[in-house]
């Protein structure tokens, strides 16, 4: 069809109410129609990469954490796992153990998360409320095992920093068991839902070939159907040995499309997989030390005498994660760290998904590949005056001023200074 | 796909290529070996080496890191032969070196197009040229973004890092 | 069916908390000193699991002056003070990752369940621990 | 009737209509939230919202049609206002039964939809022209079966000789259901079915918001909207709701309870009016609330199809049976 007067742009972004984050996707659309889009990112960078290789390894590990909030297990794992391979530190089997429990109760929460969000997405807010409801069981868990709600600061480069104690098991097999009776209940209120159904079949469809070109990872490739799962194909942790299967929508009967739907249904599906992982890891967790370096200044030593690269690897609750690290002795900074978190790689497949669909797929579409760009985005930018940028400070004068006009027009008597 | 398999289809492509395997043990009641390749590749071999890896298997490419060692920018192709085969799959990471005075590799985004994103950010942030690259929009940095900032000797970001020193100090 | 839930819903308790107050106070900080002078009381917070990573707590007298925490910190929260050869934290800055205790040789400090910090000055004595 | 007593009339149903609009909202928003396990805002919050948009300020976009931009709020308050002096409360017949029938207030109910495309288009912002189109598009598809199914009401109505073709006071007064045959039972329960799922469409509800949608176009024709403007919109949609469910009673549950209460007079009167409220929430509990939390938004095509295709064949297979009805009841 040739190109038209009828063709206009759609800004979404970087600031809107679809995203949750800053991104800017400007649409060309005919009628309701989008003919194609333009991906910007950046908005959100902030030089992790670059801080980290100002700080030692310790500090690094936690500002890893803060790649995001939701894979704060994935980024760390990846870390460790790297710095480990590069500087010769061994995981003793307990710890492997409780990283694997760790993140798939992540896993959990995440995938619970994204279902929320999707539902938003779709108009369905009692989705949203009732999933997020749920999840606060994960929440609660995590914080019961590491002591913080999100960004656990758990793995450490040699093992993991907190046991399970004998006390919480019980806990955690509750916490298993409300989760394997709630399952059924989402998977009627996301999958047999018609007016899900309705928005999610056949929008923003990523075909297998798709899929593999543009090195899709995690839940959007396995919704085309391609069993990738770095957690099956290249072991790491225990991962090996406890069978690991990549999920596909065949695991529920259905042929993979690729489409929205798919994509439910695998992270849903992967819920239940993580459920089964915790418990055999609960079972199968030999007793032990939880980490080589029990003392942080030997560990510190050793990291500041460790030479060598080494790459790490985890399938986040998005997809692949990986990191790659270079040491050099004597300092104790990394010399490289470059973090690949699954967007990165999940960006390209919006370009097909979008093609030909309706302006009102937009957010679904969007939010379907789990887009995390704190991920992606890890450099900050400060611009000084250029294209009209305001100033903080002339922000605040302005809103307060702004704020000062309504409350005088509102009240006769001035207002008091202060918040309270 | 065995690391055997990975090491005989790169050094067919590229005659002299050296890949060193670097095994893992992985697991704790009955460990195994996960293999891992590294090869340093020249530049003009770079295209040859990834098609025949792509022609072994699905191939996935995780990402391009890259570094500033004072004459020449290493980059680091980290790629996964056999992608999505259970227990197959094998580390392979390409060491590509150029100098600074020429700093051009040729693009693999013909054989995976999904490279595109890690390449366009090399172009940002080393100051890398990829020929025959769709797209050298930037994706991170915004336009006109003035220097690379991995590059150590790039006095743009020296400059921009000293700006954010100040500014954190303000913070403190 | 969604339409059971919902109903069943409408009949129970909504599950928020409702912390600090049944009904948002015109002054959130003005409750908060009623509530310390007894006059109002406070819809008590969901409690802390036993081992949770609240403000750091900690013993002056322990402390050695031996800077691990310093150098394991990675938000730069902890200050020193070379001429007692003590520690300042700046709570503000905390991402209460606990380092610092596992780094710590001589125990001085502790993670405490204390997680309300909020505070409309960020170098006020309560976030200021030294 | 004194034009003095007409005004006094017509201020009484203005202001309790929306006033009584603002608390169903407030009742539907607490509900809903109910629900959904949250706690919810407090039932006045919708006076809270107007009083404070009325203080904000209102800005124009500097792309906008300025004065269609500012002149559509006050139509779309004025028309859904109006349609409430149309309408039948409870034992007290319509304010201007005189001058407008069933056909005026379908006419009126489609002005706000109208002035709301109208002040989108007029905004200047690629995603209120969105939410223009969306909304033009949606009033074509649930106009029609709304139309059948109030025209079939009344034309049956007339051909019983219940008085003045379309008048909405004369099914108010003569409830169809007990004068049609077994037939027309059916064609009438189906039509109240058509208007029900219409309601949440007439009043941009999920999963009919599509024209606001607001994870999708940051909600669509109101984005440029604010202060006293956004307040009129807020207003005009309280009382069109008021309108939609007092409709849906009118034509299909005009009963009044005093009778069996064995009441009269003034009491009569009063208890008939509360009777008439409640039947109002109850409508709008069922058709809105309950279906926008159970719900997700659908897309402006299947909307499109659905009211084309299925409700309207729905509807007209009602208006069928009634014209049987026609024929063998008389």
């Amino acid at each position: 069809m040739p190109e038209t007067q009828n063709v206009y742009e759609i800004p979404i972004g970087p600031i809107h109410p679809a995203l949750k984050e800053p991104i800017r996707l400007t649409f060309r659309v005919e009628g309701e129609r989008i003919r194609g889009v333009d991906v910007r990112t950046g908005f959100a960078h902030r030089g992790i990469e670059f801080m980290g290789m100002k700080r030692n390894l310790i500090q690094t590990l936690y500002l890893s954490e803060r790649i995001c909030g939701i894979c704060s297990i994935s980024h760390p794992i990846a870390i460790t796992l790297a710095v480990e391979r590069a500087a010769g530190i061994e995981v003793p089997p307990r710890a492997q153990y409780l990283r694997v429990i760790y993140s798939e109760l992540e896993r959990i929460h995440s995938h619970l998360l994204w279902a929320g969000v999707a539902a938003h997405e779709l108009g369905f807010d009692t989705l949203l409320h009732l999933t997020w409801k749920v999840r606060e069981q994960v929440l609660d868990i995590l914080e019961e095992l590491s002591g913080n709600r999100i960004d656990y600061a758990i793995p450490i480069y040699g093992g993991v920093r907190r046991d399970i104690v004998p006390a919480q098991v019980p806990k955690v097999e509750a916490m298993v068991r409300y989760y394997r009776g709630l399952l059924d209940e989402l998977l009627d209120a996301f999958l047999r839902d018609p007016s899900v159904e309705a928005r999610t079949r056949n929008v923003g469809i990523l075909t297998a070939e798709e899929a593999d070109s543009l090195c899709a990872v995690g839940p959007t490739a396995r919704a085309s159907g391609l069993p990738k799962d770095v957690r099956q194909d290249r072991p790491y942790l225990v991962y090996g040995e406890l069978g690991v299967k990549a999920i596909t929508p065949r695991d529920y009967g259905l042929e993979p499309r690729g489409d929205v739907y798919d994509k439910a249904v695998v992270r849903l599906l992967e819920v239940g997989q993580s459920l089964d992982l915790i418990e055999t890891c609960l079972v199968e967790m030999p007793d032990g030390e939880i980490t080589s370096f029990p003392k942080i200044p030997a560990l510190l030593a050793h990291l500041k005498k460790a030479e060598g690269e080494g790459l790490g690897w985890h399938e986040a609750p998005r997809g692949e994660v990986i990191h790659y690290i270079r040491l050099e002795a004597g300092v104790e900074e990394p010399v490289v760290w470059k973090v690949k978190a699954p967007t990165y790689s999940n960006v390209m497949s919006w370009v097909p998904m979008f093609r030909d669909q309706e302006v009102a797929d937009i957010p679904i579409i969007a939010a379907s590949i789990d887009p995390c760009i704190c991920c992606m985005d890890r450099v900050h930018v400060v611009r000084d005056g250029s294209e009209a940028t305001v100033q903080m400070e002339e922000l605040l004068r302005l809103s307060r001023e702004k704020t000062d006009r309504v409350t005088r027009r509102l009240s006769p008597v001035p207002r008091h200074g202060g918040w309270a | 796909m065995t690391a055997d398999q990975v090491r005989r289809a790169l050094t067919a492509a590229v005659p002299g290529l050296q890949p060193e395997l670097r095994p893992r043990k992985v697991g704790v009641r009955a460990p195994v070996e996960v293999p891992e390749l590294w090869a340093e590749v020249p530049r003009e071999g770079l295209v040859a080496a990834v098609a025949a890896l792509k022609a072994a298997g699905p191939l996935h490419i995780s990402i391009i890191s890259g570094r500033d060692v004072g004459e020449e920018i290493e980059l680091l192709y980290h790629l996964a032969a056999g992608y999505g085969t259970p227990g197959g799959e094998v580390m392979v990471t390409l060491r590509v070196t150029v100098p600074k005075s020429d700093p051009t590799v040729p693009s693999i985004c013909g054989i995976l197009p999904g490279a595109e994103t890690t390449e366009r950010e090399k172009i940002e942030f080393l100051g890398v040229n990829f020929t025959g690259i769709p797209s050298t929009a930037h994706v991170f940095l915004p336009d006109g973004f003035p220097g690379h900032p991995w590059r150590k000797d790039d006095p743009e970001t020296a400059k921009l890092v000293n700006r954010l020193v100040e500014w954190e100090g303000k913070d403190a | 069916m969604i339409l059971k839930t919902l109903f069943s819903q409408l009949l129970t308790k909504p599950a928020t908390n409702r912390f600090p107050a049944k009904y948002m106070p015109k002054s959130v900080l003005g409750f908060l000193g009623r509530v310390k002078e007894g006059k109002a009381t406070l819809v008590p917070p969901v409690p802390v699991p036993p081992r949770f990573r609240g403000k750091i707590a900690y013993d002056r007298e322990k402390c050695i002056g031996c800077q691990l925490c310093i150098r394991v910190c990675p938000a730069r929260v902890i200050e020193f003070l070379p001429e007692v050869k003590k520690i300042r934290m700046h709570v503000a800055r905390c991402t209460f990752c606990a380092q610092c205790v596992d780094a710590c040789p001589v125990d001085a400090l502790a993670e405490s369940p204390d997680f309300l910090l909020s505070d409309t000055d960020r170098s006020s004595a309560a976030l200021t621990v030294e | 009737m004194s034009a003095l007593h007409l005004v006094w009339q017509a201020a009484a149903v203005l202001v309790g209509g929306g006033l009584l609009g603002l608390v169903y909202k407030g009742f539907d928003r607490k509900l809903a939230a109910r629900m959904q396990a949250r706690i919810g805002p407090p039932l006045r919050q919708p006076f809270l919202d107007v009083g404070k948009l009325l203080v904000k300020e209102s800005v124009v976009p500097k792309d906008a049609v300025g004065w269609l931009f500012r002149a559509m709020p006050f139509l779309a308050v004025i028309a859904s206002f109006t349609v409430l002096l149309y309408l039948p409360w409870g034992p007290f017949p319509a304010v201007l039964r005189s001058g407008g029938d069933a056909i005026l207030v379908l006419y009126l109910l489609a002005v706000p939809a109208v002035a709301m495309a109208l002040g989108g288009f007029a905004s200047g912002s690629p995603l209120a022209t969105v939410g223009a189109q969306r909304e033009i598009v949606m009033l074509m598809s649930y106009e029609f079966p709304l139309a059948v199914a109030v025209v079939g009401v009344v034309w049956r109505l007339a051909t019983l000789g219940g008085g003045p073709a379309f008048s909405l006071g004369a099914i108010a007064a003569a409830p169809l259901w007990a004068q049609v045959g077994p037939l027309g039972v059916i064609g009438l329960a189906i039509l109240a079915a058509c208007l029900l799922i219409v309601t949440p469409a007439e009043l941009s509800k999920i999963p009919f918001d599509i024209p606001e949608a607001e994870t999708e176009i940051a909600g669509g024709l109101m984005v440029e909207y604010s202060g006293t403007y956004l307040a009129l919109f807020y207003l005009a949609d309280a009382a069109k709701t008021i309108a939609m469910a007092a409709l849906v009673v009118t034509l299909f549950a005009p009963y009044g309870i005093a009778g069996l209460l064995g009441l009269s007079g003034a009491g009569a009167q009063a208890v008939d009016l509360v009777f008439h409220l409640v039947k109002i929430f109850v409508v709008m509990f069922a058709a809105v609330t309950t279906v926008r939390v159970a719900m997700a938004r659908l897309k402006i095509d299947q909307v499109a199809r659905g009211f084309w295709l299925q409700i309207t064949a729905v509807a007209v297979a009602g208006l069928v049976l009634l014209v049987l009805d026609r024929m063998v009841v008389g």
